[in-house]
């Protein structure tokens, strides 16, 4: 059986920047957003690990699925965010159930 | 002299800093031993909410009087200007970026809750009095240095993100640590020494303890940003050592303006030798993010907390007490 | 009436209650402040376990009557009772669905542990005394308004998910709080006043200040579920705030009926005003899926629970003191 | 070098209802899965966050590996599951290693 | 708009082995990894659940966004690691923003 | 006898033990009530923090003897010798294979923490004095057995991956735990009874409490591991009861042998009885992956430590007692 396609788009983001990250993507006109806590990474900008003492380097992931176009729009969106803040954004394709909703 | 070299030994053969060496040498050595996130950040909420009450009971008891204006007035003088010496210093003497030099500069300026925490209990211990006030320094002392960070910063190429000013004013501004320690402040307060007496052994009892508990994790921490050194190189190490010096020198001459009693200089000598790892991290991410992170928190957490919690508490204190003291 | 007043100002100027109003400040004001979830989890675990570890070594000291038979019998009535008065309220006065009003009246039917716990440290300090059992009874109130709630529900079109029913069946009799405060309570009863003697300072001594850090917590959570309150309309927040009062005010005769203490009295009035969070949210998502968690939680967390908190617990001791009172 | 493709079921659920969802999952058959703890998120039923305090509404996110005609399964199972349930099921091609383990 | 492809890789671990994987995958040239803490589990192996007493047998997830060459140097060192050790690796392709960093 | 058997019934009714009884409860009805990781892994450090400096403490009051020395000496000759008991008993009456018989062995000739801290409580409750330098000892007997398990495990066809071996060593030598204990003792015994002045409420008057909700965890996480007492069949399960009365046992000689009092060898015996579940599963789950953990943690978890904390401690203390006492 075939299904809607979708796309996913995953982002590592700082968790100072969370907030304007998720403003951002509800923006484009994404039905839902899902967030979860990172434990640790290392990216071009350094390491960092979840410590409780020092919280401002810590990264949150920010999960979204939503259709092709209100995808390029947050990508648009991001890579202007992505330039100046530590964190990657990418995004595939994924079969769903109920496609309305995205 | 031979009183300052006795409350030295007596600060290092304290268990909360003897907890902080074992994190240091459990980090450095590898060992898995981990303190969760969760009590971690537990533990801090703590500190903040028992000192903040504490300040604001012992307020409740003897009343408030000018001197808080007057210490409140010395802090944000100084959170305000120490900045500006950090900032020269970096920019003089390592290879630090302008942001990431403006950034670093503005912990100096502003204090570390657990400097604070670990020197107010040194000097109960030793005897020297402090007022409860200097707990709402304390909490007006972290953000005012953020402005001057941003402002050093401002004058680069790249300033400040226009688009982050929302979120900024609400951390500087509305920070956690600060209206916990505002509030705790107020509430100890207004419920004065009825308050106190239910919550004494919650507060006062089980202090000692979670702050060996804290300290633990701060070492482990500590340990981890160790690393960072290598990347500070020789000046920057030697300006994590010295700058908590010219913090805390520049406090005593305030404190003796407004005619500090020796307690009370010592405290604020401590806020102002010490460096923020909270709010200042926390807003410098948010409005400077091409600061590199991992220069101001190896400063801050490894070099200058480090250096605070065994030697330059002791000694401001020892300073206070001989220039103020009887 | 003065006394009821003075008592009122009390409770309001409680370290307790000024930390649930800084959370209530620091969420309206959007301030980074947050509590952990396993911080605020193993504080919610702390709290039941002591209440229920005190209840039954109290117990274990006056020995057992039938007055806790009838108290929990009563208890059991107005549990079952009471969720149908909130949803004829709900139906007749404000705009929201069934399934959503059969879920929120059984809120208001079960109970808040947090609200008793409170409660229960007012009255003490009043001098009002009331008994272990009471700790009984509070466990014994969570369950049956669920039932009723579901029986409400399932009168709409589609009723209760048969599929999860042995998931409800399990939430509905051995949810972790029942489980906790009962077990608690039986092994404080058990172990007596030895058992007490070594767990005083932490059932007791720790008790008012890890109240307090929850309930700053409770005041955090509330303050995010006010945005909650315009869904609900001015009718909705009306019920909030009257159904609570009908609950505490039916609990009125039936503790004069049975020959309860002031103070029991009191007890029973605290539970039965106060509308549960925990147990019967679970419930309910497990169960009646289709009714909205924002309305419930809502009214029972951001609406109810502060009004307890500063007027309700007072006013309802008050009340039972004038009544009942010698 | 192609290696075995095998398709990667995600779903997003409340806690109330992650014990039915793993067990309808496990009734068609994967041979293991992998559950998560959110922190926050949106969606058509409205806003969540993890605090401690009320649980009853908070999300877990359930990852499972299995082949097409699993997913299959799990996915006609699972559509009647969320149409009651809040939450959301999708799902993707992955190139597994060792892939008679799936 | 066309994006760079990406290889995303996905790996269940055990804690006590978790240092070992990021090794590997270090060693493989990744620009940068993020990992998060599994909750509960199962697998071939048996259950799992993330209790705080006996940590030994909880699970991390390693996501790691890299170039398909890098993608097949991991899968070939990870082949061997995950014979011996419990877990599963697998990828996917993504389109990315900023594809010189990967 | 008449002793014992009162020993033993107070044991069973001190809060500690119904706490983990009502965790078990819980877990085996499937009630939702849960731990957060993070706090129990809070608590669990507490103990480890707690223990550690209580014993340095009395150290530092009594001063340092060649006791401490012997007892060492004794427990690393348990730690190391036990694992080929319970080597040969594994693979001769049950059907476990070699490597998970390895491993398994290794987690009876290391120690429980917790299961020594309940003990202690008990000693010191039934006025049974022990030394605060078996803290050490506890700490030195944590990893000898794990070289033994992996000697063990060797001469099977698949040994310990030596690509693993850093991870391993570290992991033996510096694991979380021994660190921790270690540390805390050393800095009992640096700060002496002035530190402990300091710690006291923390270190002892929480002590009882935090224990309860630890072990309230334990059931929880004993009773879910209770499934795996099926695939381990019997034998295994007879194993895991008369292994610990054999470690026990096995103390008892050793204990006369260096003069030991009746507190201490009732310590060594129960260390001795005890089987690890922390430190020796990680370092198993990096040398042996092939061993089955559900085996060894089973073993640990849901039978032997169960026995220990109900019948073991007691039973232990009553023949130390009778057996070296006056
Ligand atoms: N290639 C990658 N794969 C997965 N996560 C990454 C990758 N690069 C960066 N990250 C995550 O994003 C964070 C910030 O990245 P960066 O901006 O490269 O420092 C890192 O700390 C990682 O957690
Ligand atoms: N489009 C989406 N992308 C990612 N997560 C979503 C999406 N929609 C819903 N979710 C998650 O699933 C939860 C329940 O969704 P819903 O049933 O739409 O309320 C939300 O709170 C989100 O955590
Ligand atoms: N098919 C799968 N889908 C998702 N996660 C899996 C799968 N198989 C195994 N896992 C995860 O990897 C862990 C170890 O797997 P195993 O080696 O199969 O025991 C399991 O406990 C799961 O958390
Ligand atoms: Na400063
Ligand atoms: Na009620
Ligand atoms: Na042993």
């Amino acid at each position: 059986m075939t299904r809607p396609i979708r796309k996913k788009v995953i982002a590592v983001v700082e968790t100072a920047h969370l907030r304007r990250l998720i403003d951002l993507i509800k923006s484009c006109g994404v039905s839902g957003l899902t967030v979860i806590d990172g434990r640790e990474g290392s990216g071009v900008t350094g390491d960092w690990v979840r410590d409780g003492v020092s919280e401002a380097v810590e990264m949150k992931i920010v999960h979204a699925v939503m259709t092709a176009e209100t995808a390029e729009r947050v990508f648009d969106k991001a890579a202007v965010f992505f330039e100046r803040y530590p964190g990657i954004i990418y995004s595939h394709d994924v079969e769903v159930v109920r496609g309305e909703r995205f | 002299m031979i009183d300052a070299i006795a409350l030295a030994l007596a600060n290092l053969t304290s268990p909360a800093v003897l907890f902080f060496a074992l994190g240091i040498f459990a980090g450095i050595v590898r060992s898995d031993l981990t303190i969760p996130q969760a009590i971690a950040k537990g533990l801090a909420l703590y500190l903040m909410l028992a000192i903040g009450f504490k300040g604001g009971a012992a307020v409740a008891e003897v009343g408030l009087s000018t001197d808080l204006a007057l210490a409140a007035l010395a802090g944000v003088v100084l959170s305000f200007s120490l900045p500006l010496v950090a900032f020269a210093l970096l920019r003089a003497f390592t290879k630090v970026d302008r942001a990431t030099a403006a950034a670093s500069a503005a912990h100096y300026g502003s204090i570390s809750v657990v400097t604070f925490v670990a020197g107010s209990e040194f000097l109960t211990l030793s005897g020297l009095v402090w007022s409860g006030h200097m707990v709402a320094v304390l909490a007006i002392m972290e953000t005012p240095a953020i402005l001057t960070g941003l402002w050093l910063a401002g004058r680069a190429s790249k300033g400040p993100d226009p688009e982050a000013r929302p979120e900024l004013v609400r951390e500087v501004l509305l920070n956690g640590s600060v209206v916990l320690l505002i509030g705790a402040f107020l509430i100890g307060w207004a419920s004065g020494p009825a308050g106190m007496a239910r919550l004494d052994l919650f507060v006062n009892g089980l202090f000692q303890g979670l702050l060996c508990l804290f300290l633990l994790d701060m070492g482990l921490v500590a340990a981890r940003r160790l690393g960072g050194a290598r990347k500070l190189g020789l000046s920057g190490v030697i300006f994590g050592l010295v700058m908590p010096l010219i913090g805390a020198a520049a406090a005593l001459p305030v404190a003796w303006l407004i005619g500090m009693s020796p307690g009370d200089a010592a405290a604020l000598m401590i806020l102002s030798g010490s460096a923020s790892y909270i709010a200042v991290p926390a807003a410098m991410r948010i409005a400077l993010p091409e600061a590199d992170p991992s220069v101001y928190l190896t400063l801050s957490l490894a070099i200058t907390f480090p250096f605070n919690l065994t030697i330059g508490i002791p000694l401001y204190a020892s300073v206070a007490q001989a220039v103020l003291g009887g």
